[in-house]
């Protein structure tokens, strides 16, 4: 009778044949497939995203690996230190579950598939242990996690973030912060912080930046030359990718922007209502709103989020090229124009969002809160306003990284949508 | 009173502030009559300090005693109307003249003076402007062109010499010579001692009056001819007048006898000879240098130094310094007047007044002014040590401040109040 | 006219990409000879002028600073300046307006001599490799006042000696403790400032305070930027004068992002050109109108200098990327 | 006579409406749902046009909306249900003087739709992925209290005392707390008021959150239930507009909408 019974031993199926795998597919297949006129030069892309999410490639990085949960690290000290920065922000919602095994379900998608992530076996990315993990204290389920990540057996290192921006002091405290951070990854690499290196990450970062603001530029340009889903999909890929590969990535699709744009090419019909993305951060595989929106017929011109134009937008100036200015000129790069709503107060986030919406000629506008972000979610109300005032159509959106809302949302970003091209014929 | 009026000058003119600004701040300045210390005290200083003493006409050294301020203010000896000039000094208004004590026995050279005896020479500061004499009065009330007064005197030390007085004798002639003109117009004699010789100067430059006297004694014909050179620059107006101004020439070519005060290098309009300055002077004669010419430089305490024109007619002293108050009394601004005198002697043949004479004695006085050398209150050792003790300090300090600021924490602490 | 218009937006693109440091650095080189040296080449212009173009630099100077007659003007006696002397005050004053008119705070950002020869020992400490200090937000509003304070002691105190309150050795009372006096003539050679008067006591205060202030000025400037221009009475005078001026930093709110690049790089440590997203004539008191702040903004026409309303420079990103790559390449 | 029809293929009924050249109703058929969309859809629209006497040529465009819209393949267009149903509002609500916002309950979903004064949709919300305060719940209730879907109306008023308080806004909680309230002795009006009470605060929220401008329309199968409509018009302190098919209001502007863009096409043709 007993020996019917047997211990079946686990036979771990290799990734790419993982749910996991099959998220990041479906996602990738919809972007690339369900798209016409995709730009040639986004091939670089799709293959990064399917060679790293679908297929479990290892990525490779020079010296050690120093994780960020957060654009408040400053990345270019990393670099200037001769490591390399990856930002664990995650967007799987297989990892998201993993994540509420061990935090609250009201807990915000986003921490949770980080955290997920980082306490699976498989991490995907497959970037291999950080060395030591920056966690901005930021927002609170990320200050939170600091303690779980430690617990986890990582190495964390707490990066001291203000919650005011506007006064002085915050201002000196954080850049002390910085340089403390500095002297930890001194510290941790065991390297000298000189001029040299830290003018070399900044170039690096510099260059990185500069080629993002052409892309940016370029979806300016009405109607589209690209659609949201691929931009978000190059911001996407610096979270991880080699920064020199990236950034000769974008300046190849800016190029093809370029002629796209002499050649008069239209990636969507003129009529396509164009959208101005905001909110919680779209990170591949969670392009469910944005793609819900390109799907529907409208297109993702801007956004104002922490996984694109947050991240990459804000350029450092440096009057006086010694490393202690250097220095602080990146500690206010990365405090003065961030529109983040942990601060305590945002206006420049509305501003933004105002600038964005008159200067990318923008018909409507897309508020993704995860729930549980409580920060977005009661931002929600003095934007609205703002928005409101200004005669400026807003759609807010709460959800996560589960797909079941996905047919009510379609209902509403298609009402949205339709209304904004109604405000449109009217105007006309 | 003429000081102020300068200022209004000034401040009408409305333009180009230049140099060290004497100008705008002088004649407000008056120092008591008591304030010049008494020569005993400035022979002791002049021996201590080895100054060099200039070397005095024997005859008027030997007569020059060393006299108290008291004295001198009091003083009122009647100086010899012996010599030649034909304005002769008469101290009849005692008490107000600035005649020396003692006896006079060259009756001393006539000259214009920028301020009446009675008022003590020099010790008002910042009387005169440039190499010539200032102090105007304001012409015919606001707004009309500045004017000057001069006091013709008699004396060889600028300190001591009393009003000048007409004689009968004697052809006196006064011109005055605007700037850039070749000839001069007459001057009236005026009526009273005090009230000077007055005249309006609408035009900028330098005015120049001549008073001239022929007398004849015996057969020996004396010209003398006392001059003043006044300097009238406004802050602005015609900036092209002012550069004609200064390169007019300053000799009048009818004058029989003139010392021209040479222009220092660089000098601009408002000039001021400092006591250490070398200055050149040029003995003309109907505009010729002439030479041989004895000329002595008298300083305001009455030393004087005697040296004989080159063939160019120019001559060279150093001005003296001689002015040793008090620390607490001194004035920078301290104006002190000098006096050069020319005399040469000619066998000249001719007649004067139906007269023959054989020879002539010339004469030619030059009033100016000097101020004390900025050498003697400034002082490059105390500013440059003050200012590096400073500037180490600082920088000291700065230093220590950036590196207590280096450390990590600073504690804070709040005030025990109950 | 669509061709010019192609034309001068090319110009306007090309003035755009400027290196603003380097042309900065030789104006101020070319504006310092001329005002310091240009008296040799028999140049004034007057004395009227809105910045420190030092009067006692008697050899070369080519032209004065007005603050120097506008205190002898004031400390004159009293019963003058009360009738018909004040006109020429007037006047001068009217005079002193048109120049200032013409660039507004331009003059200390670009002309002032005492202003580039601050930068200049920044420029010294910079080569160095010594960091520069700033003042804390309460500092700076603290000491932002003296500027006031001294435009309004530097009226009042000639005022006094022309009523007889005051000696005339304090006068004229700025130009004894002004730097200038004493920097700007050693640069012909004429280092006659550098005494100490002991003809009376309040000479020797002066003098000695003078001196003082010039120490702190060699020391202040070598670690602060620009530090002597935010005690400037000539710069508060500006300020009370600025609203016609023809030369205006102008920012527009809607577009700044509030990044702090402006910031980071004024040499004044001027918060609100960040800050301010609702003004829209951006100069403040302490402002010297470098332009640095224009240069270094990363957004599209946020900042811009306008000449009597037409944009003469405007930030760029373009120009931003190029100005800081180039810094980032130097000494590479 | 040309004719244009609008189909509202919702999660529990389906709904057609045909209207002529001039936008006038020519008729509205109303069907269960069931289980199979495609086949029923097409069927209701047949019955109608039977009905009208109508041939299926006559019908000149046709758009479809509601959660089915996508599956009914025929359709010359479709519209989301928000845009279907704020035109049709405003094309009722006309006659009404006008209407500016819109509650719509339907079976899985409710919505607060803000509309300008000519008809466009300025804002609008939806209730989130429950069930709670939808047609559902009242469905779920009336099983539980063994009545008729139509009878909860007529019961809301028979209350003798206040309403009660249903706390659970989950559809599957309440429906125990309702067993609840009926084993301690609860009479079912007062139940019946509570839930309708319930679902009026809920739906209240929805449209302030929307913002409320005079007039109200409220629409949806629900509608029909006087007992709810008393419960909303006292939450919201004002009138509503109820029409006379409230659930056919969206399919009328999917019809709307159909002669809309036909005759905007034509304009465009002729030009």
């Amino acid at each position: 009778m007993e020996s019917d019974a047997k211990v079946i031993p686990i036979h771990p199926s290799p990734y790419n044949l993982s749910r996991q795998a099959a998220e990041a597919q479906t996602v990738l297949d919809h972007i690339v497939d369900d798209f016409s006129d995709n730009p040639e030069s986004m091939r670089y892309f799709y293959d990064l995203f399917r060679r790293v999410y679908c297929q479990g490639e290892e990525l490779k990085h020079e010296g050690l690996l120093v994780g960020t949960t957060c654009i408040h690290a400053p990345e270019e000290l990393i670099y200037a230190f001769g490591a390399t920065p990856v930002r664990l922000c995650n967007g799987s919602y297989h990892y998201d579950q993993r994540g509420a095994d061990f935090m609250p379900a009201k807990s915000c998608s986003l921490v949770k598939a980080t955290l997920g992530m980082l306490n699976s076996e498989t991490v995907i990315p497959k970037i291999g242990k950080p060395d030591m993990i920056v966690n901005p204290t930021t927002c609170d389920q990320k200050k939170k996690a600091s303690a779980m990540m430690e617990n986890m057996g990582y190495s964390v290192y707490d990066l001291e973030l203000p919650s005011v921006k506007e006064s002085e002091a915050s201002r000196v405290y954080w850049q002390r912060s910085v340089r403390q951070f500095a002297e930890r990854l001194r510290e941790l690499t065991g390297r000298k912080l000189t001029r040299k290196n830290l003018k070399e990450a900044m170039a690096k970062t510099g260059r990185a930046q500069a080629a993002f603001r052409t892309l940016h530029n370029f979806r300016r340009q009405s109607p589209s030359l690209i659609l949201g889903k691929d931009a978000f999909l190059v911001t996407n890929a610096y979270f991880f990718d080699d920064i020199g590969r990236w950034t000769a990535a974008v300046e190849k699709l800016n190029e093809e922007l370029a002629q796209r744009e002499k050649a008069g090419f239209k990636a969507v019909q003129s009529k396509a209502p164009r959208v101005l993305f905001t909110g919680s951060p779209p990170i591949f595989p969670n392009l469910k709103l944005p793609l819900l929106i390109e799907e529907s017929g409208g297109v993702v011109v801007a956004d104002e989020t922490c996984s694109a134009n947050r991240m990459l937008y804000d350029m450092t100036a440096v009057d006086e090229w010694l490393v202690n200015d250097m220095v602080d000129s990146l500690a206010d790069k990365y405090l003065k124009p961030c529109t983040c709503p942990i601060f305590t107060r945002n206006d420049d986030r509305r501003r933004r969002l105002l600038d964005l919406v008159s200067s990318f000629n923008v018909d409507g506008v897309v508020y993704q809160a995860f729930a549980g972000c409580q920060v977005y979610e009661m931002e929600y109300r003095s934007v609205a306003e703002e928005f409101n005032k200004a005669g400026i159509p807003l759609l807010y959106v709460e959800t996560d990284y589960s797909p079941d809302d996905k047919g009510q949302l379609s209902t509403r970003i298609e009402a949205f949508l339709e209304s904004l091209k109604n405000r449109r014929k009217q105007r006309a | 009173m003429s000081k102020l009026n300068l200022c209004v000058v000034a401040m009408l003119a409305t333009l180009s502030m230049n140099g060290h600004c004497e100008d705008y701040r002088s004649g407000e300045r008056r120092v008591g009559q008591g304030g010049r210390p008494g020569e005993a005290q400035a022979a002791e200083w002049r021996a201590k300090r080895g100054y060099p003493e200039g070397k005095a006409d024997a005859a008027d050294a030997a007569a020059t005693p060393p006299v108290s301020a008291a004295e001198h203010r009091h003083g009122g000896a009647p100086a010899a109307a012996s010599g030649a000039p034909a304005i002769s000094g008469k101290h009849e208004e005692g008490a107000h003249s600035g005649g020396r004590p003692g006896g006079m026995r060259s009756g001393g050279a006539v000259w214009l003076s920028d301020s009446p005896p009675m008022r003590g020479d020099g010790s008002r500061s910042g009387s005169a402007r440039g190499g010539g004499m200032g102090g105007m009065d304001m012409g015919g009330g606001r707004g009309g062109p500045p004017m000057k007064r001069l006091w013709p005197r008699v004396g060889n030390d600028p300190q001591k010499s009393g009003f000048a007085r007409e004689d009968a004798e004697a052809a006196t002639e006064i011109m005055l010579v605007s700037p850039g003109k070749s000839e001069g117009e007459p001057l009236k004699m005026p009526a009273e001692n005090h009230a000077g010789l007055a005249f309006e100067m609408p035009a900028q430059g330098y005015y120049r009056v001549y008073l001239t006297n022929r007398k004849l004694q015996g057969d020996k014909l004396s010209i003398s001819v006392a001059k003043a050179e006044v300097a009238n620059f406004g802050h602005g107006g015609d900036e092209e007048e002012q550069a004609r101004a200064m390169l007019a020439p300053r000799f009048l070519e009818s004058a029989p006898i003139e010392i021209v005060r040479e222009r220092q290098p660089g000098e601009k309009q408002f000039f001021q000879l400092k006591s250490g300055d070398e200055q050149a002077y040029l003995v003309l004669q109907k505009g010729l240098p002439l030479q041989g010419a004895r000329v002595r430089f008298v300083s305001h305490q009455g030393w004087s130094k005697e040296a004989v024109s080159d063939e160019q007619g120019r001559v060279v002293f150093q001005v003296i310094r001689d002015y040793y108050p008090q620390w607490s009394e001194f004035q920078k601004r301290f104006k002190a007047a000098c006096l050069v005198i020319a005399e040469a002697e000619a066998a000249e043949s001719g007649s004067y007044k139906d007269q023959s004479y054989s020879s002539v004695r010339y004469q030619a006085t030059l009033s100016g002014s000097y101020q004390p050398s900025p050498d003697d209150y400034m002082s490059y050792a105390w500013g440059l040590g003050i200012g590096l003790l400073i500037v180490l300090f600082c920088g000291v300090a700065v230093y220590l401040y950036r590196r207590r600021r280096v450390k990590p924490f600073q504690e804070l602490r709040f005030n025990e109040s109950k | 006219m669509k061709a010019s218009n192609t034309r001068l937006q090319a110009v306007r693109d090309a003035v755009n990409r400027v290196d603003l440091k380097n042309f900065r650095f030789w104006f101020q080189i070319v504006a310092f000879v001329l005002f310091v040296y240009g008296g040799y080449f028999a140049i004034d212009l007057g004395s009227r002028l809105p910045f420190f173009s030092c009067g006692y630099n008697d050899e070369g100077r080519a032209g004065i600073c007005y603050l120097l007659p506008l205190q002898h003007q004031l400390s004159q006696p009293w019963p003058r300046l009360f009738s018909l002397a004040s006109i020429a005050i007037l006047t001068g004053f009217l005079t002193f307006t048109l120049w200032f008119i013409v660039l507004n705070k331009g003059w200390c950002g670009y002309i002032c001599p005492l202003g580039t020869i601050q930068d200049w020992i920044t420029a010294l400490r910079r080569r160095i490799g010594i960091r520069y200090s700033t003042y804390s937000e309460s500092q700076f509003e603290q000491l932002t006042k003296v500027k006031y304070l001294l435009l309004a002691l530097m009226i009042l105190i000639p005022l006094g000696v022309g009523g007889g309150l005051f000696s005339h050795d304090v006068s004229p009372p700025f130009c004894l403790i002004c730097p200038a006096r004493m920097v700007l003539p050693a640069f012909t050679g004429d280092v006659s400032q550098f005494t100490i008067d002991f003809s009376s006591k309040t000479a020797m205060v002066m003098t000695a305070l003078g001196i003082a202030v010039t120490a702190l000025f060699l020391v202040g400037s070598f670690v602060r930027k620009r530090f002597f221009c935010f005690f400037c009475p000539m710069s508060a005078l500006h300020y009370l004068l600025s609203k016609p001026a023809l030369l205006k930093l102008k920012k527009d709110g809607n577009k700044c992002t509030r990044c702090g690049d402006c910031y980071r790089v004024c040499d004044m440590g001027i918060k609100e050109i960040a800050d301010d997203v609702t003004t829209v004539n951006i100069m403040t008191d302490d402002c010297t109108m470098c332009l640095k702040c224009v240069s270094s903004c990363p957004e599209n026409g946020t900042l811009k200098a306008t000449f009597a309303g037409i944009p003469i420079f405007e930030s760029t990103e373009e120009g931003f990327i190029k100005r800081m790559g180039k810094g980032l390449q130097h000494g590479k | 006579m040309i004719y244009f029809a609008g189909i509202d293929v919702g999660s529990t009924a389906i709904k057609v409406a045909v209207v002529d050249e001039n936008g006038k109703v020519a008729g509205v058929h109303v069907t269960s749902s069931g289980s199979l969309f495609h086949k029923n859809s097409i069927d209701a629209l047949n019955t109608l046009l039977n009905k009208l006497g109508l041939q299926r040529d006559d019908v000149r465009y046709l758009i479809a909306t509601g959660y089915g819209r996508k599956l009914f393949k025929e359709a010359d267009d479709s519209i989301s249900e928000i845009t279907a149903n704020a035109i049709g509002a405003f094309e009722t609500g006309k006659a009404y003087g006008g209407v500016r916002t819109i509650i719509n309950i339907g079976g899985q979903d409710s919505k607060a739709i803000q509309i300008d004064s000519t008809g466009n949709v300025v804002n609008f919300a939806m209730n989130d992925k429950c069930a709670a305060g939808t047609g559902r719940f009242l469905d779920v209730a009336a099983r539980n209290l063994e009545l008729n879907l139509e009878d909860l109306g007529d019961c809301h008023f028979q209350a003798s005392s206040a309403p009660l308080n249903i706390n659970s806004t989950c559809t599957v909680f309440a429906e125990s707390e309702i067993i609840g309230l009926l084993a301690k002795g609860h009479g079912k009006a007062e139940i019946i008021a509570g839930i309708h009470y319930s679902i009026a605060a809920r739906t209240v929220r929805l449209a302030k959150r929307v913002g409320i401008e005079d007039r109200v329309y409220f629409d949806g199968g629900p509608a029909l239930n006087k007992g709810l409509v008393a419960a909303i018009q006292d939450e919201l302190g004002r009138e509503l507009v109820v029409p006379e098919y409230p659930q056919t209001t969206t399919a009328f502007g999917a019809a709307i909408m159909a002669r809309n863009e036909f005759m905007a096409e034509q304009s465009l043709e002729k030009a």
